[in-house]
């Protein structure tokens, strides 16, 4: 799912961030920042857009 | 894919470079010089000629006597200064094989633009058709009454001259000629200098002006203007009275307009002109983009830049954005002033909890060997200690902009800053000062009350 | 808790202010002048004079005739802004409640030192005694031969001057007395000037001084000096040979030594001198803390400011580290030098895939205005794009160093830095150039080839 809404400017990420994030469709408040404090780095969104990708690829959990 | 770029100021021969990069078949379409308004008549100009008063009014200081200064000389450094830019970009774009027609671009039937009687077909037009300076009431230009180009083209310096107009232009044109000696007049309509920054800045600047000998008038406007052929004279409705003075010449800075020309009819446009954009910098007509001065404010060059990458970027398919958290404002007055982010006002409007810590130049090495006034602020907020706004007067203060804009679109924070160390003696480490103090711990200044 | 500080340099007074503020009762001991050496004799004057001649050659361009240079003036203005800033000092200084002791301080038995006569005892004491000049083997200073300090102070600038070292403090004066006319021999021992900092750095500044008239002799050093009163003769061993030269004076500015006097005997120092000090700057006696040039180089003010304030925060139990990625490193010379973190080599060495992207000053509006001369180079590393390093010559350079500090400090990727709007004409636009440089998209200058 695109985030076609411009990023929230209050969470804190590196514009290269912020471009990936646009570019992945991530939403970018749904990002742990591991940058100087917890500034939401490029590597960021990589790992999230890998860890999305996993979940979708991953069969839905059987019912208990 | 190709490409249509109609201007060639920095908004369209970045366009034409950028989309060129990225693969397209670009034309570039410029009906006056390569480098527009900014390369050719304004900013480079401008700030050619400011470097040269600014030595030659500070190197009176040191001398037995100063010469008058060699206008001719000036004027010779900007020409060379501007012709060298101008090649550049003539070069760049002939490297990144975008073809360049010299002529007055109109629209087309279809998509595509006609121009020196050629119809140029294209998948993607980027409009980057710039500004032109806007009159003043009743005060056609012509005789003595100049735009600011005409300004920064004088053979001489004027004995006396009306600026009207106080934002970055007006201050920057009072600054060049009051350094020459010229008897300077400047008009502003809003209650003080630069009036769309920090109010701060404003203030100092217009006491530095006047101690430069610049007569200032805020809350003022001008009622007539009488041509007289050799002179003109004017009468001004000011805080105090009415006034009356004569000059050699009035320069009408006071605003520019977009210029969408011909392309007015295939676009949407503001109220004021400007064609209207997306977040893709993509106009009412899918396959038309902006970038510049026509795309509405503020007007600045890298402001240019960056919507022109953006629209190359867009028109190939990209998913690129003009979503800036800081345009840095820059003003090379003396002193120079850089503001970018967040005013304090803005910051607590937009929910922050706004603090500001602000420290004078006068507490640094570099500041007082260069002058000493002015102060750098920080706005940011209380609590997070995020940076929102930088907002600095002083010489060299231009050059801490850029370090000002990352902070800002880093997300950076007081303690952050805080712990780089700048090199001494710079402007720079005032942006240090100015954190320490936010952070309650500042060396080089008393530290507030709890 | 009671902290005792031995010098009232940057690195003193800077300890002394921050321990204050964390509610230590503090004692400075200071045998000279508040301020040491940088503010009185070696930063602050040496910028000062800079600045001025800076006007002064600048001005030549666009004058008809050019008066002699006023260097009571000049000089004038030096001591103006000398005596501002350390009575900032002093001001500071009582403000944080700081007593201030004038005179030489010895250790005493115990936890304490001796000062004009008083004992200080102090729970924590912070060695801040800095440097001073080395003399040049078999060559002691004296008459016709000066260390910098003695050179800064001349009453009239000399006709012609022997420098010998092409560190900083070489390139420094070369270009202050160049400008003003003197002709000036500077001797650098290694085969570049400038040779701690990346080798494009001091080609280029070696290239602008020989423009300015200086004759630069790398690879060669001193064979012999004779004063003979009224000036002095020479003989140099160069690369091409031995010659022999007459001049007013000699400058030894090939470098400096610690100073730790008197408290040698407290702390262990390393061959040269040097306190030795762990990561919190706590010296081999616990109780004792070093800062600044004594503490070992890079021999800077802003290094000797971070370092006090980690000292006197690690005496006063706080968990700081001085643990920089990037110490600026600024040159005034003409153009200006600033560099920071890693050279293409040291990232190289240190295991990065090591890549850089350099472009010239005179591709930028702002670079031709102010001269053109220069250029901008990021090192980064190649996999993660992050910038490592930020080597630039240019006049203004300085006032971008905190910004280079800053994105190593960060850990910015060079396409974090191409996408932060920096303000036009400006130098800090040449960073923003060499980052889309890096990835490929460069703006001002021909794409490299594939
Ligand atoms: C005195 C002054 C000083 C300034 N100083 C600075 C400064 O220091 N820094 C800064 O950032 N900004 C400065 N600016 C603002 C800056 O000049 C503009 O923001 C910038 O030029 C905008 O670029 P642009 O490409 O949008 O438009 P322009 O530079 O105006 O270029 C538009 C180009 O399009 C061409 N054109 C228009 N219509 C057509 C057509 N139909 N067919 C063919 N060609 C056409 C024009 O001939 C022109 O060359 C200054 C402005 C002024 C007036
Ligand atoms: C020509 C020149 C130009 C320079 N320019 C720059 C520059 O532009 N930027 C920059 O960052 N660095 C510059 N430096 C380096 C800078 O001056 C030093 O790094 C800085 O002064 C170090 O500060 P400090 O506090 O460690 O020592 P110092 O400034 O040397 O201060 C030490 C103080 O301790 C006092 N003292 C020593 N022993 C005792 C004692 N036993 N009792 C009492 N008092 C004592 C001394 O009197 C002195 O005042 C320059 C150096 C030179 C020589």
């Amino acid at each position: 799912p695109a985030a076609e809404a411009p990023t929230s400017q209050k969470v804190a990420a590196m514009p290269a961030a912020r471009r990936l994030a646009r570019e992945l469709g991530i939403d970018l408040s749904k990002v742990k920042g591991t940058g100087p404090g917890g500034v939401i780095t490029v590597e960021d969104v990589r790992r999230a857009a890998e860890e999305l990708a996993r979940q979708e690829k991953a069969p839905p959990a059987p019912p208990p | 894919m190709k490409v249509a770029v109609v201007g060639g100021g920095p908004a369209g021969y970045v366009a034409a470079i950028r989309a060129a990069q990225l693969g397209a078949k670009v034309t570039l379409i410029e009906e006056g010089e390569l480098g527009g308004e900014c390369t050719n008549w304004a900013c480079i100009p401008s700030k050619t000629l400011l470097r040269a008063v600014e030595v030659y009014k500070e190197a009176a200081e040191y001398l037995q006597g100063l010469p008058k200064i060699d206008w001719k000389a000036v004027q010779g450094r900007r020409w060379a200064v501007v012709k060298r830019l101008r090649e550049g970009i003539e070069k760049l774009l002939s490297m990144n094989e975008v073809e360049v027609v010299k002529a007055r671009a109109q629209p087309a039937p279809g998509r595509a633009v006609k121009a020196g009687g050629k119809v140029i077909e294209a998948e993607a037009l980027i409009l980057a058709t710039g500004s032109v300076p806007a009159p003043l009431p009743n005060l056609p230009f012509g005789g003595k009454v100049l735009d600011t180009k005409s300004a920064l083209l004088l053979e001489e310096p004027p004995n006396s001259v009306l600026i009207v107009g106080g934002g970055a232009a007006g201050v920057e044109l009072a600054t060049l000629f009051a350094k020459v000696g010229s008897k300077v007049v400047l008009v502003e309509v809003m209650d003080r200098l630069l009036p769309a920054l920090d109010a701060d800045i404003g203030m100092t600047v217009e006491r530095e002006l006047r101690a430069m000998g610049v007569e200032v008038y805020t809350s003022s406007t001008v009622l007539s203007v009488d041509d007289r052929g050799r002179a003109v004279s004017a009468r001004l409705k000011t805080a105090k009275g009415e006034i009356a003075l004569e000059a050699d010449y009035v320069v009408a800075a006071a605003g520019r307009r977009p210029n969408p020309g011909p392309f007015a009819d295939l676009v949407k446009t503001d109220e004021r002109g400007h064609v209207v954009v997306d977040g893709q910098m993509r106009a009412s007509a899918g396959w038309v983009y902006a970038a510049g001065d026509v795309a509405g404010p503020p007007y600045f060059a890298h402001k240019a830049y960056a919507q022109a990458k953006i629209a190359a970027e867009a028109a190939l398919g990209r998913k690129a954005y003009y979503e800036p958290l800081a345009v840095p404002a820059v003003v090379f007055s003396d002193p120079e002033v850089a503001s970018v982010g967040m005013t304090e006002d803005e910051a607590r409007r937009a929910g922050y909890d706004a603090k500001s810590a602000r420290v004078p130049l006068s507490i640094s090495g570099m500041g007082l060997i260069t002058g000493g006034a002015g102060f750098v602020k920080l706005v940011y907020d209380g609590n997070s200690g995020r940076i929102l706004g930088v907002h600095a007067v002083g010489r060299r203060v231009s050059e801490i902009a850029g370090e000002a804009a990352l902070l800002v679109e880093f997300g950076a924070t007081v303690e952050d800053l805080a712990l780089v160390m700048h090199p001494h003696p710079t402007i720079s480490e005032l942006l240090v000062e100015a954190a320490e103090l936010a952070v309650g711990k500042p060396t080089h200044i008393a530290k507030r009350g709890p």
